[in-house]
């Protein structure tokens, strides 16, 4: 038996350990767990994941990183970060889901179960140094995704998407495991450190097989964080899953999506940068254009948002393009503001999208900051943020990357990632526009559950304390990524 | 999947040859005869159970009737039902027979012989996946069942299929489970292994090592395999008309009929060699004839299960068909599973195996309320699966299952 | 060296009104009590900081009241203020504006929102302003965009919605430029240094690099220049949105951030990257005059008068170029001057304009106005005024500035020096044309003169415009300074005089 | 001697794109998870020459956890199937046209 | 390679593996009813365990065929049969004219290069894995004990990470599948 460093696993068996508890409460309970106890344990569970990254951060502080359970498992401060991350996000989904599973049609425990799951995979991606083990942990988070898309059963949309989610999900993860496969037959291991010892170690005379492998790998990411050309499915399935899930899908999976992804690029592959940099390349320029200029023509916010989480994509890729250390921690920087940003972004969906969830055209906001000066100047503040306007995260966010990319020479594609943004400034602010109209269209007024104006007002103080003084993140991220295990 | 037969350890000659041939020949020509034997037994002690006389009248007792019936299949006409699928309603038949001959050949039916200087072990094939082998073709056994039903292009036999597929898919992990005990105390997975793991004495038969219970999941587990009374809800009678093989008549019937007791038999065969030791028993001790006794063991053992299906055909009534998924789900796999910890407890010490004990016990506690709570919330709701037992001949549920006109 | 308390001051104290006029927007002119004094307060507080102000402060240069805090120190970010003399007049020209504009072009729909957008607005533009740090300079120059997005699109006219989008949007694809081009700078001067990664203003001066590459990043940083300013050809978002903005807004976009463009050329583009001079100097020189020429001959046939002052700022943004890009110190102090000058001008103008359109309720278009001076004659005398000072009428302050700028341009650049004077005949040419329009002739309608408060809100501006065309020494002795400064640094890169 | 692991990682790859182009082109969701399937196996098949080749067990564990993986994506998959059948009855993908991508 | 013989039976088992596979895998896109490529699935099922075998990957080759053969595509057609979606299966009208043509270009070209990649790649023969440490692949059941081995030692945390995705699993295919009376009789 190999060793376990507990301490290194203890957040994914946290979260499990919730979700398998809400399972049983929910047997072995007369009466089914009510919305109010399961919203309590998941954010318990997310906080507690959060605490014991702080634990971690002090232990990698002070004995550097170090691998776990035969190197499957890394503990270093990269993993610890995005741990935290994902258990803020968590803490906030389950605030946002919390009002609808009050008035919705799902069952509390179902939806906490399978959340609770999915995260407990995301964790085990962020930690994960070993292709099958990412691979197992894109599963359970793509899996608990599938079904948390298909739940809501009072729209048929719910379980269409959930069908897309899952044909093209599968066919994501078909190609990234035979992109493994194929890394797997050219450095003889599936460890991520060992094949960069590898090929550290070796010069391939003719890596065909690694550079096949590796670009299945990417495009096996670029599917899962929708990065265009393989975007396709995001738009229907941001519009069909329920919203506080889309929420989830837009944080969670992005940051679990991600850390892989940068962990098999700096960790494995750092050595084939030239390889892969192109590709990154490509996928930055039409992630960033493609997906803004599509955002511009749709007129239901949720396909809005899905197309600005591709322009995000796109600019998180270009952290991931500079492959140095600014690079990492300026994509991780990027998650972890951007993670609460976009959660709040879907409370107030969530909330303005009426009872069934349904209501998503973007006139149903005309003059909501009139109505609601508070809710839609919190909205306004979070798409600002997402435009990227200075002192709000979502500015320095970008500036991370593009300082991180600008430094790797890449001064044309950060132009045209910033070309990206101001198209994507378009749709921002013609939605800013619709909050502030002065013709408010005959809507019933919005009620604001206590959770999720808990979630929203978390997202707008962090957006807005950290862009106004965003030193302690970037710190964090930029020693997060010096304690990157080799 | 050759093995480690000891037959090869000189080489692949030409009498090496000829044995594996021989062997081949004479398991298949003794299963078929077995079958027939069968058949008439079976026959036989459902009459006498039921207190009637039975065949009688071809052969002594009775024997020949099997035969008989035979030629008259054979020359009945066959028919082809006109919605059927022509290709899978003939492939149907022989994809029943195949694995339960496949199943037998990995069962050892007695001990190493000694021809022409070769050692030969009387077991067709020992490979060292073994029991996966077994595992396999009951999987595939179904397929027979499902397509046959689903070629028919009939309604009775549809539901026939889909109910198979549903008791194969829940009765597998059971199985699947009390193996997994077995393979835990022997160390391997070869029939071969497994069956000299059990040979000295009749405390390590695996029925006794294991406790009772692995061996009485495993039979019950197979029983629904099989499809045999009283899990035959595929074909009951009374609710599917003949299941599904409502719609076959002439020698593709015969095939059904042979695959049925063919499988019966070998399932024997595989409980002995799983749970009794296989052709293990006293040999006294005479020159020559050493050899015999195993075999006559193993038959021994082999007939009492196969008196032992019959018995439960006479004497149990069917199941329901949401009773035996019921019966699959919530208390096999819990109570195989269960066990399963408690045996690898024990295996490690005897402190762990009373904490698996404890352990498991307090797990079936918490099962046990949430199905009572489950079922009691199921009142107000639908079960997870409409039961596809005596409710569903309701119209809109057949509707469901197989009118298409409707929708379109 | 002062403390940057003064400045920091500055930048909270229009922060904290706005906070306040939103606190207070319930009550009836409430927030706009709070707006005007809080304005009035900057204003004094940026005259005793004028006052404050010395010229050579030991090690810093010009450079007075120097803070810096880092704030995140792995992006480089710190809040670093200093002021010298050209900031200095910028300083005192916004919170000046402010005022006029807050008390003059009042908007009584949602007055607390507008009161606080423009006080937000103020305290960025002084950050602009205040910034001793490209990075932080960047960061107030794009925060500018979300207070001037929000009152065009919200208190605009009929196509506020467009302009403001326009106005954002462009403003926003130009400074992409220039926040590339800054990230290279910091980059390369880290890579340099092999310290850590900063953007200070006087740190990056100290950036070495290859002329060429000197010659791109000035590119990168003239085109968000060049839109925010706006220079020809990338003004096509100003006609729209001076003309669809309120009156407040007009002032603010016209006189306090096209300035931000303007000041960020002379001191980040110019000032950091003296060896791109020799290439783009040509290139930026005639951009100029054609923006001078084609600013004015669009002014001539426009009707709308706010356009046409939208139009005559692109000229006058013209002469500003002219004068920061000949490299010449009296054209250079000229243009610093007409920042100020053409702040004071067009706001005065905004304001006459808004008078005018509180009177009739809708846009003001030349070809319906006749006969003004009739009833309003203190009205016209006031824009008689103004306009006099924007032809450039020796003793008003417009005169000066221009002056100044076309010496120091016919010194060294005489051929585009002779164009650019066609700008100020030009200028003379619609701006009577239209006065005569407006107010001569005769007009039935009743037409109210100007009243007690709007003459108050006129009186600094014409205050101004006298005393700076009669007396303009001590401005001119606070700029020189500086800009000698300036041009030491560019000057051995090859820069005559 | 045994054929060289090449023949089977091209067979392999072959069948990969079979299934890919099945999941691409063909409608129904049913046809669409067998062609999953399809892609699964060329993995699997791959992984097993590999670890021939390369003579290490790396390979076929991995195989091990693909197949976990295939199981759990059909019980999900088939069940998302069921769900939207018992609305729609159809499980073509075509017929889902309440959402325009 | 020319030059070096294969034995027959090598070479046999490879193309019958390799016709079972396309066959069945050309079956489950050509095929209309989707029980017959439920079929044709098998088929290819099988060749990949032919395949497995080849390679001496017994265990594997039992386990494809059970978990596969005996799982996957009972579920199949379980689902086929149990919505009864099996005789009007065809392919439907295209959505996008050309995409078959796209779709086809695209993975042709793909693979085509993967196999020219494949093809003009030498990979690292006897590159010795941590897992392992050296040891050369075992057959028959010391296959068994080593793959055992790498499960609990190398693999340890993947295997247990399967614990999750099959609870998951579990669980979601039951919220899926459960049928609320409420909300039927809303929808009716």
């Amino acid at each position: 038996m190999p060793s376990i460093d507990y301490l290194a696993i203890l957040p994914a068996l946290v979260l499990l350990g919730a979700s398998v508890l809400t399972l049983m409460l929910s047997a072995l309970l007369r009466h089914s767990l009510s919305a109010r106890v399961a919203t309590s344990l998941s954010v318990l569970a997310g906080l507690v994941v959060l605490a014991t990254s702080v634990a971690q951060w002090v232990d990698v502080a002070r004995h550097g990183a170090s691998s776990t359970i035969d190197h499957a498992v890394v503990l270093d401060g990269f993993s610890v970060v995005a741990t935290g991350v994902i258990g803020v996000s968590l803490v906030m989904a389950s605030l946002i889901a919390h009002d609808w599973l009050v008035r919705g049609p799902v069952s509390a425990s179902h939806f906490y179960t399978l959340s609770l799951a999915a995260s407990a995979g995301a964790l085990v991606m962020v930690q994960a140094n070993d292709l099958v083990v990412i691979f197992l942990g894109l599963e359970i988070l793509s899996i608990g995704l599938y079904v948390l898309a298909a739940l809501d059963r009072h729209r048929s949309a719910s379980a269409e998407a959930a069908l897309k989610y899952f044909l093209l999900g599968g066919f994501a993860s078909a190609i990234f495991i035979y992109g493994a496969a194929l890394v797997y037959g050219a450095t003889g291991t599936t460890n991520l450190s060992a094949i960069g010892y590898f090929l550290a170690g070796n010069v391939l005379l003719a890596p065909g097989l690694l550079v096949a492998g590796g670009a299945l790998l990417l495009v096996g990411f670029a599917f899962k964080v929708a990065a265009v050309p393989f975007h396709l499915w995001s738009p229907d399935v941001y519009e069909g899953a329920p919203t506080p899930v889309t929420g989830f899908m837009a944080s969670v999976v992005k940051v679990g999506a991600f850390a892989a992804l940068l962990r098999v690029l700096v960790s494995a592959l750092s050595s084939q940068l030239t390889t892969w940099r192109p590709i990154i390349w490509v996928l930055v320029a039409l992630s960033t254009l493609v997906g803004a200029s599509m955002a511009l023509v749709q007129r239901n916010v949720k396909r809005m948002l899905a197309y600005s989480s591709i322009n995000h994509a796109g600019f998180i890729l270009l952290g991931v393009w500079a492959g140095t250390v600014r690079g990492s921690a300026g994509a991780l920087f990027y998650l972890m503001t951007y993670a609460p940003v976009v959660l709040a972004s879907f409370g107030v969906l969530a909330l303005v999208g009426g009872a069934r969830d349904d209501s998503h055209d973007i006139d149903r906001f005309r003059g909501l900051a009139r109505r609601q000066p508070v809710l839609g100047a919190a909205l306004a503040v979070l798409l600002l943020s997402q435009l990227g306007v200075p002192l709000t995260t979502g500015f320095y966010a970008k500036y991370g990357v593009l300082l991180a990319a600008v430094d790797a020479g890449g001064g044309p594609i950060a132009l045209i990632a910033l070309i990206g943004a101001a198209i994507a400034a378009y749709f921002y602010l013609r939605w800013v526009l619709a909050l502030y109209a002065e013709e408010p269209i005959e809507t019933d007024r919005v009620s604001v559950g206590r959770a999720s104006g808990l979630a929203i007002a978390l997202g707008v103080v962090a957006t807005l304390l950290f862009g106004l003084w965003p030193g302690p993140l970037a710190a964090l991220a930029q020693h997060a990524t010096l304690l990157f295990h080799p | 999947m050759i093995g480690v037969d000891p037959v090869y350890s000189h080489g692949l000659g030409l009498a090496v040859w000829l044995i594996i041939l021989i062997r081949l020949v004479v398991a298949f020509a003794v299963l078929l005869n077995a079958v027939i034997l069968m058949i008439w037994f079976e026959r036989k002690a459902i009459s006498d159970m039921q207190s009637r006389i039975g065949p009688q009248r071809w052969g002594p007792f009775g024997l020949l009737q099997t035969i008989a019936d035979g030629i008259k299949l054979i020359f009945k006409e066959d028919l082809m039902p006109a919605e059927a699928d022509r290709l899978v309603f003939r492939l149907a038949p022989f994809l029943a027979l195949i694995p339960g001959f496949i199943t037998f050949a990995i069962v050892p039916v007695g001990g190493t012989l000694t021809i022409a200087g070769h050692p030969v072990r009387l077991q067709v094939a020992d490979p060292p996946m073994g029991i996966l082998l077994m595992l396999a073709m009951s999987g595939i056994s179904v397929y027979g069942v499902m397509l046959a039903g689903w070629a028919s292009g009939s309604k009775y036999p549809l539901i026939s299929s889909v109910r198979a597929s549903a008791q194969m898919i829940s009765y597998e992990a059971a199985l699947g489970l009390s193996i997994v005990m077995i393979v835990l105390v022997t160390g391997s997975l070869s029939t071969h292994d497994i069956v000299a793991s059990q040979a000295h004495g009749i405390w390590n038969w695996n029925v006794i090592r294991l406790g009772v219970v692995p061996f009485v999941i495993f039979l019950i587990a197979i029983t629904a395999e099989l499809n045999r009374p009283p899990f035959d809800v595929v074909e009951a009678e009374s609710e599917l008309v003949g299941g599904f093989h409502t719609e076959y008549s002439s020698f593709r019937f015969a095939i059904f009929y042979l695959a049925e007791f063919m499988n019966t038999i070998t399932m024997s065969a595989i409980i002995v060699t799983l749970f009794f030791g296989g052709p293990a028993g006293w040999v006294p001790n005479v020159a020559h004839l050493r050899w015999v006794f195993p075999i006559l063991w193993f038959l021994a053992k082999t007939t009492a299960f196969a008196f032992a299906y019959i018995w439960f055909r006479a004497a149990l009534p069917r199941f329901r068909y949401d009773q035996v998924m019921d019966l699959g789900w919530k208390r096999l796999i819990p109570l195989s599973l269960g066990w399963l910890l408690v045996v690898a407890g024990f295996l490690i010490s005897v402190s762990w195996g009373f904490g698996m004990a404890a352990l498991a016990l307090f797990a079936w506690t918490l099962l046990t309320r949430a199905f009572e709570l489950g079922s009691g919330r199921e009142r107000g709701a639908e079960a997870v699966l409409p039961v596809i037992g005596p409710r569903p001949l309701a119209p809109e549920a057949l509707r469901e299952l197989t009118d298409e006109d409707e929708e379109a | 060296m002062h403390s940057s308390l003064w400045l920091s001051l500055l930048l909270i104290l229009p922060l904290l009104g706005a906070a306040l006029a939103g606190l207070v927007r319930a009550r009836a002119n409430a927030s706009y009590r709070v707006g005007v004094a809080v304005a009035s307060l900057e204003t004094v507080l940026a005259l005793v900081v004028a006052v404050l102000y010395r010229s050579n402060v030991p090690g810093a240069g010009t450079f007075d009241f120097m803070g810096r805090w880092v704030l995140a120190a792995p992006f480089g970010l710190a809040y670093d203020v200093a002021l010298d003399g050209i900031s200095l007049l910028m300083v005192v020209l916004t919170a000046l504006v402010v005022l006029v504009a807050l008390f003059g072009a009042r908007d009584t729909r949602r007055e607390g929102a507008f009161v606080a957008w423009l006080l937000l607005l103020t305290s960025f533009t002084m950050g602009s302003f205040l910034a001793h740090d490209l990075l932080e300079f960047f960061i107030f120059f794009e925060l500018t965009l979300v207070p001037a997005y929000f009152i065009v699109s919200q208190w605009g006219a009929a196509q506020r919605a467009r302009a403001a989008l326009k106005f954002f949007v462009f403003t926003f694809t130009g400074s992409a430029f220039l926040f590339v081009g800054l990230l290279y700078l910091g980059l390369a001067h880290q890579h340099q240094t092999g310290g850590a990664l900063t953007f200070s203003y006087s740190a990056l001066q100290s950036t070495a690099m290859s002329s060429s590459t000197a010659t791109w990043l000035f590119v990168a940083f003239a085109i968000a220049f060049a839109v925010k300013s706006p220079i020809w050809p990338l003004h096509t978002w100003s006609p729209l949105a001076y003309a669809e903005a309120p009156t407040a807004g007009s002032i603010e976009l016209s006189a306090l951030l096209a300035k931000l463009g303007s000041y960020g050329l002379l001191r980040f583009a110019v000032g950091l990257l003296p060896l791109a001079q020799v290439h783009v100097r040509p290139v930026m020189l005639t951009l100029a005059v054609i923006g001078i020429v084609y600013g004015s001959a669009l002014a001539t046939t426009t009707p709308d008068l706010k356009r046409l002052v939208a139009y005559s700022s692109l000229a006058q943004m013209g002469f500003i170029t002219l004068g920061v890009m000949t490299g010449s110190k009296i054209a250079m102090v000229g243009a610093v001057l007409l920042m100020f000058n053409h702040g004071v001008i067009t706001a005065g103008f905004f304001l006459i304009i808004g008078f005018m359109e509180r009177r009739r309720g809708v846009g003001v278009s030349i070809r319906d106005l006749s006969g003004w001076q009739g009833p309003a004659p203190v009205l016209a005398g006031l824009f008689t005024v103004v306009m006099m000072a924007s032809i450039g009428l020796p003793g008003l302050s417009g005169f000066v500035s221009e002056y100044l700028i076309l010496i120091g341009a016919f010194a060294t650049h005489a051929w585009w020096a002779v164009v650019g004077a066609l700008g100020v005949v030009l200028a003379a040419l619609y701006l009577l044309w239209a006065y005569q329009r407006v107010f001569h002739g005769r007009t039935s309608e009743p037409i109210e003169d100007a009243t007690t408060s709007e003459r108050w809100a006129l009186v600094p501006i014409v205050a101004l415009i006298v005393v700076l065309g009669v007396f303009p020494r001590p401005v001119l002795d606070r700029i020189s300074p500086s800009v000698q400064q300036v041009i030491e640094h560019v000057a051995p890169a090859g820069v005559s005089k | 001697m045994n054929v060289p692991a090449a023949w089977y990682l091209v067979l392999a790859a072959v069948l990969f794109g079979i299934g890919a182009f099945g999941l691409l082109t063909r409608r129904s969701a049913l046809i669409m998870f067998m062609c999953l399937e399809l892609m699964l196996n060329a993995v699997n098949l791959t992984f097993v020459s590999f670890s021939r080749t390369l003579s290490d067990v790396a390979g076929q564990v991995s195989v091990f956890f693909v197949m976990v993986v295939a199981a759990a994506e059909v019980t999900v998959g088939l069940g998302i199937v069921v769900a939207i059948f018992r609305r729609r009855r159809t499980t073509s993908v075509d017929e889902l046209s309440e959402m325009k991508g | 390679m020319i030059g070096v013989s294969y034995s027959i039976g090598a070479v046999l088992v490879f193309v019958t593996a390799a016709l079972l596979i396309l066959v069945g895998a050309v079956g489950v896109l050509a095929v209309r009813n989707p029980v017959h490529a439920a079929m044709s699935l098998i088929m290819t099922l099988f060749g990949v365990a032919v395949a497995f075998v080849a390679q001496s990957a017994d265990f594997l080759a039992a386990v494809q065929v059970i978990v596969y053969a005996g799982a996957i595509v009972v579920l199949f057609l379980f689902v086929i049969m149990f919505l009864g979606v099996d005789r009007r299966e065809g392919v439907r009208v295209e959505p996008l004219v050309g995409q078959r043509a796209l779709a086809g270009l695209g993975v042709g070209l793909t693979v085509a290069g993967l196999i020219v990649l494949l093809a003009r790649s030498h990979w690292v023969s006897g590159a010795m894995s941590v897992s392992t440490n050296g040891a050369p692949l075992a057959t028959g059941s010391g296959n068994v004990a080593q793959l055992g081995t790498a499960v609990f030692t190398t693999y340890l945390y993947a295997f247990e990470a399967t614990a999750a995705l099959l609870v998951i699993a579990v669980v979601g295919a039951i919220v899926l599948a459960r049928r609320e009376r409420a909300l039927d009789e809303e929808a009716a």
